[in-house]
């Protein structure tokens, strides 16, 4: 006899609405609710559907590359970056080295500031504000970053087929390094105002788990993924961009069996990946080689030929897929995105079932969800 | 003596002739504590809850009112007032709301603010503000509950239990100050500890200081301020019990919550930190001379420098640490909080005992 | 397994089924064109037999008047559950008439990834995935705003000039004789 | 085996010890900040009209991109720039004309409530005469004002009849020349 029969009561409705401050993105959540804990909660999708998939068969090649970074506002290098290459393994464009080490740059400067978007999401999510503002004024320093070399803070439109738009700006590499200097004592800034934290523990152990086995039936992809157990990056699997040349370790939770894959969990390894990107930072940024920035003249426009492309690239959130067909004209014939928040999506009513009201926002936070990446 | 004579001192200084009946000093009294001392306390406390919190978190904070921002509580409060309700107000949520204030303000008169500024000093008078603050938690349950919205709903039953949890603790450190004063008059707490740190009754033995840190912390549980005050905070379910109140009855809420802050920090460092006393016996020849409202301004100013003090160390705890779910902060209350006070309970008993055994 | 014993044992698997094995543009994979009506079969094979227990991609686009749904399947390493192989399998079906709704098999029940694909594919270009107790799972409103006509990532689609009262830019420029 | 008493209370001891310590290192971490002299504590806002504390446009890097200038005198009116914009914010009509500028760009407009900074107009411009400035504050209250035009104007009828007059004078000198 459940609570519910003895008590007699009916589950109550809530439609947690499109705009509301616990929610990562606009959706909304049909959910059933007993008393404080949710028994079962439904999603909607669609609210920030811009038609971009539509956009790109009506634009000229070097434009669809400015919506591509639009498809995730938080980390815009990717789209650009699995464009690009997609682009670049039909035209058999080659990228001369130095290109490549700048959009290693970029990809890693766009995977720590995505990640600290993350982290000021989960702060805001269990109430602690300072750690907002600590997050938000270490990020104005990478958006500094890009704003110097590619001119723009978020959409940076800066990467071209066989390179990139121009060549960098001369103090980047330093601020680069300086910058990795930087990270090491916030980060352990945080670690003091979060990680070893009894309350913010309390908060997030045993929050919104998600098993390994769980993580590969759902196809989640991406740090979610490394934090239940499941190593899976395509910076390992497919090389690309000269990926393979830099040596380092991606980070995955190891859990011994004893719990698996909660908030907690993605949180520090959200850390740890912040750690590592540094970590690929300075290598690339002390021994980047000179040389041509693109192997195209500027503004020149692209001939496509016909044919088709898939690759893969290991975006903030997880595994970013570009599948581009062109069939020889000024306009490319269809580019599709397999992006990985789909999954997350699909993770959150089974994450939600069964978890308090009051930890809504931190399963919803501690997801990393790119809504905008999902409705495309 | 009547307890209202010392209005009586400041109607001179006004140059109004001598008034005998109580019906007119007890108001006056009343209106002059709540105008001089609680709306001032309040903006003070608002204003410095603002301006900590960007210091600590690398921001300016507010600068613009006055220099220093120091008027941005008067800019708050005159901007509330402008703002209009947007839809329109159930009878029973404005009766919650006032209740709510009423039970808070009514505090006023037995808020220990100087030896002779006391207004009332019973027996029991340590325990109304207790007793207030628990009228005031179910003021504010059924504010949120005649609200009929989520917020409301979920905020107003959760300020409730955790009013019920902080409840226990509070009262046993209350009691064991009690034990070690003889009585619960205001009066007899602050005339037993002396001007001097060690002898405040908190330094006294560690068990009263064991009770001082229970009786902040379950205060904080009790009154839902902010490290504990997830039932009223924008992440909760869409803004908890304030979410939809606006205009001037969100300025009634706001300056409920921070007076209750400054209360409790007010009750606290008068039970434990030796309270208005001040050093060389200042009061007594002042008393002597008949200088009465010097002696009220320094008691006061003693007194609020040690408030001040109290909140500030909260305000520090409360901004840099997440916040906790509210069945966190009851089971926190129950299983740390009692056992604590308890415990310090037994140990003030003991020292009680010996000292008078011996 | 490498390529060519792969194929040879999936014709074998399914006679008739497998039309054509191509390189998939520029790289080795393999890709299969599938017969459609036998996509359900297929896709039964693929998962039980050879190992391909994780869809990563559905994508489908138009060429001429025909939509080509494309599968990228991949096999998972046994101990540490990583990517393992690539296999992409294609079907094309082609349209009657130009705003005619298709209809093809869906194997949500063999790859749960597929679903948020299948439902974006269906509001966008028009398909109505058969599921396997022969029901059509029809989407409207997920992206596309209750009562929107028509199938936007289609070739041949219009713009409306507004919808609900707001104007559409875009299709008063189409309409203008379009871009230079 | 159920727990003995003493060491459940040893544990319940050495949570709540482990508890306090971890909320106060957390606290410690936000004093230095309280002084803020040392350049990692010191405050950031800037205030944003005020140009001592927040960035002015020549504090921007030079490669920023902000609001659009053409310069009509190198402007060829070949509408690269109207072909290449994703969102088709630019509108220009130009014409041939006769005189020392050889084209008349008589509309240029840039609709600033639609443009996306993406700079693809400034990269496709032969002559270079688009560019980006640093400017950033564009806001205004009214639409309309969102719209910056850098055309000369309409062409008026005396220009037009100088116009033919002097492609006529040229005509004359051809003749005479063959």
């Amino acid at each position: 006899m459940s609570s519910r029969e003895i008590l007699k009561t009916e589950l109550a409705k809530l439609a947690l609405g499109p705009f509301d401050s616990a929610l990562p993105g606009p959706l909304r959540l049909q959910m059933e609710l007993d008393g404080e804990v949710i028994v079962s909660a439904k999603v909607e999708t669609g609210f920030i559907h811009r038609g971009l998939e539509k956009a790109f068969e009506r634009q000229r090649w070097i434009a669809s590359i400015s919506y591509a970074d639009r498809l995730d506002p938080d980390g815009p290098i990717f789209g650009e970056l699995a464009l690009c290459l997609a682009v670049e393994e039909i035209a058999q464009l080659t990228v001369p080295p130095r290109a490549e080490q700048v959009r290693v740059l970029l990809s890693e400067l766009g995977r720590i500031s995505c990640h600290m978007e993350y982290l000021v999401r989960v702060a805001r999510a269990v109430g602690s504000d300072t750690m907002i503002h600590y997050v938000l004024r270490d990020r104005e320093k990478i958006l500094d970053l890009f704003e110097l070399t590619t001119g723009a803070r978020y959409s940076i439109n800066f990467l071209r087929f066989g390179g990139i738009q121009a060549d960098i700006t001369e103090g980047f590499i330093e601020r680069i390094l300086e910058l990795s200097e930087l990270f090491r004592i916030r980060v352990k800034e945080y670690n003091d105002l979060f990680t070893y934290n009894h309350a913010f523990i309390q908060r997030t152990q045993g929050v919104g788990t998600l098993s390994s086995k769980r993580v590969r039936e759902l196809g989640v992809t991406g740090p979610n993924a490394r934090a239940a157990g499941f190593s899976a990056d395509i910076r390992k699997i497919h090389p690309y961009s000269g990926y393979d040349k830099i040596d380092f370790e991606v980070p995955v939770a190891d859990l011994r069996g004893l719990r698996s894959g909660d908030a907690n969990d993605r949180f520090l390894l959200r850390l740890r990946e912040i750690a590592v990107s540094t970590e690929i930072l300075r290598q690339v940024a002390e021994n980047i080689s000179d040389g041509a920035f693109c192997s195209r003249k500027q503004g020149q426009e692209i001939k496509v030929p016909a044919g088709e492309a898939y690759v893969r690239v290991e975006s903030a959130r997880g595994l970013l897929g570009c599948h581009v067909a062109a069939d020889g004209g000024p306009m490319p014939a269809r580019i599709q995105f397999r992006t990985p928040s789909h999954a997350h999506l699909a993770a959150i009513p089974e994450l939600l079932s069964g978890t308090r009201l009051e930890d809504l926002p931190v399963v919803l936070s501690s997801l990393g969800l790119g809504v905008a990446e999902a409705d495309r | 003596m009547n307890a209202f004579l010392w209005v009586s001192s400041w109607l001179e200084g006004f140059g109004l002739e001598q008034v005998e009946s109580i019906w007119i000093l007890a108001p006056l009294g009343l209106i002059f504590i709540f105008l001089f001392i609680i709306v001032p306390s309040s903006m003070i406390v608002a204003y410095l809850d603002r301006k900590v919190t960007a210091d600590f978190q690398a921001r300016v904070g507010p600068n613009r009112a006055g220099p220093a921002g120091v008027f941005q509580s008067w800019a708050d409060f005159f901007k509330l007032l402008q703002k209009d309700r947007n839809s329109e107000v159930s009878w029973s949520e404005e009766l919650w709301l006032a209740i709510h204030t009423m039970a808070l303000y009514s505090t006023v008169a037995v808020l220990p603010l100087g030896s002779l500024m006391l207004l009332v000093d019973t027996d029991m008078s340590v325990f109304l503000p207790f007793w207030a603050a628990l009228v005031v938690a179910l003021g504010t349950m059924l504010l949120g509950l005649s609200q009929k919205t989520v917020a409301g709903w979920y905020g107003g039953i959760r300020v409730a239990t955790q009013a019920i949890s902080g409840a226990f603790p509070a009262l046993v450190a209350m009691i064991c100050v009690g034990l070690r004063a003889g009585s619960f008059r205001w009066s007899g707490l602050v005339a037993i500890q002396g001007a001097a740190p060690l002898s405040w009754t908190a330094f006294s033995n560690p068990f009263q200081f064991i009770a001082l840190i229970v009786f902040l912390v379950s205060g904080l549980v009790l009154l839902a301020i902010p490290p504990m005050d997830a039932a009223l905070s924008s992440p909760d379910v869409s803004g908890g019990v304030a979410a939809h109140l606006s205009g001037r009855r969100l300025v009634l809420f706001k300056m409920g919550r921070f007076y209750s802050f400054y209360l409790w920090a007010v009750i606290a460092s008068v039970l434990f930190l030796g309270g208005w006393k001040l050093p060389f016996e200042i009061s007594e020849n002042l008393l002597e001379q008949g200088k009465i409202q010097l002696l009220h301004f320094l008691e006061l100013c003693c007194l609020m420098t040690k408030s001040l003090i109290l909140i500030l160390l909260v305000i520090w705890g409360a901004r840099v640490n997440p916040r906790t779910r509210v069945d966190q902060i009851t089971d926190f209350a129950w299983t740390v909080l009692s056992p604590f006070a308890l415990f310090a309970l037994i140990g003030a008993s003991l020292v009680a005992g010996w000292g008078v055994l011996s | 397994m490498d390529k060519s014993k792969l194929i040879s044992k999936l014709e074998a698997g399914f006679p008739g089924a497998v039309l054509q094995v191509q390189r998939f543009g520029k790289t080795e994979t393999q890709c299969l064109w599938i017969e459609g009506k036998r996509i359900r079969e297929v896709a039964r094979g693929l998962k039980e037999d050879f190992g391909f227990n994780i869809l990563e991609n559905l994508s489908v686009m138009q060429i001429d008047d025909a939509l080509v749904l494309t599968y990228f399947l991949r096999t998972s390493d046994p101990e540490t559950g990583n990517y393992g192989e690539c296999l992409i399998v294609r079907l094309s079906a082609h349209l009657k008439k130009p705003n005619h709704a298709l209809e093809v098999a869906s194997i949500v029940d063999f790859w749960a990834t597929a679903l948020p694909f299948e439902m974006e594919a269906g509001e966008l270009f028009g398909i109505h995935f058969v599921l396997e107790g022969g029901t059509k799972r029809i989407v409207t409103g997920l992206r596309l705003p209750v009562g929107w006509r028509g199938y936007p990532l289609r070739k041949n689609y219009v713009f409306p000039e507004s919808f609900s009262g707001v104007r559409h830019e875009r299709a008063w420029i189409e309409k203008a004789g379009g871009k230079k | 085996m159920r727990r003995s008493v003493f060491s459940s209370v040893v544990s319940y001891a050495k949570d709540v010890i482990w508890g306090m310590r971890s909320i106060f290192k957390s606290c410690l971490t936000a004093i230095p900040y309280l002084s803020g002299k040392h350049d990692l504590t010191k405050e950031v806002t800037e205030q944003y009209p005020d140009p001592i504390s927040s960035k002015t446009p020549d504090d921007l890097p030079p490669r920023s991109r902000g609001m659009l200038n053409n310069d009509i005198e190198r402007c060829s009116g070949c509408r690269d720039c109207e072909a290449y914009c994703p969102v088709t914010c630019i509108r220009v009509e130009a014409e041939p004309a006769t005189d020392e500028t050889q084209i008349w760009v008589s509309i240029f407009d840039i609709d600033f409530s639609k443009c996306m900074f993406c700079g693809i107009c400034t990269e496709v411009c032969a002559p270079g005469s688009l560019r980006h400035t640093r400017i950033y504050g564009g806001a205004s209250p009214r639409l309309s004002d969102m719209v910056a035009s850098f055309g000369r104007g309409p062409v008026t009828e005396t220009q037009r009849a100088k116009w033919a007059e002097r492609r006529k004078q040229i005509e004359d000198e051809k003749v005479r020349l063959i």
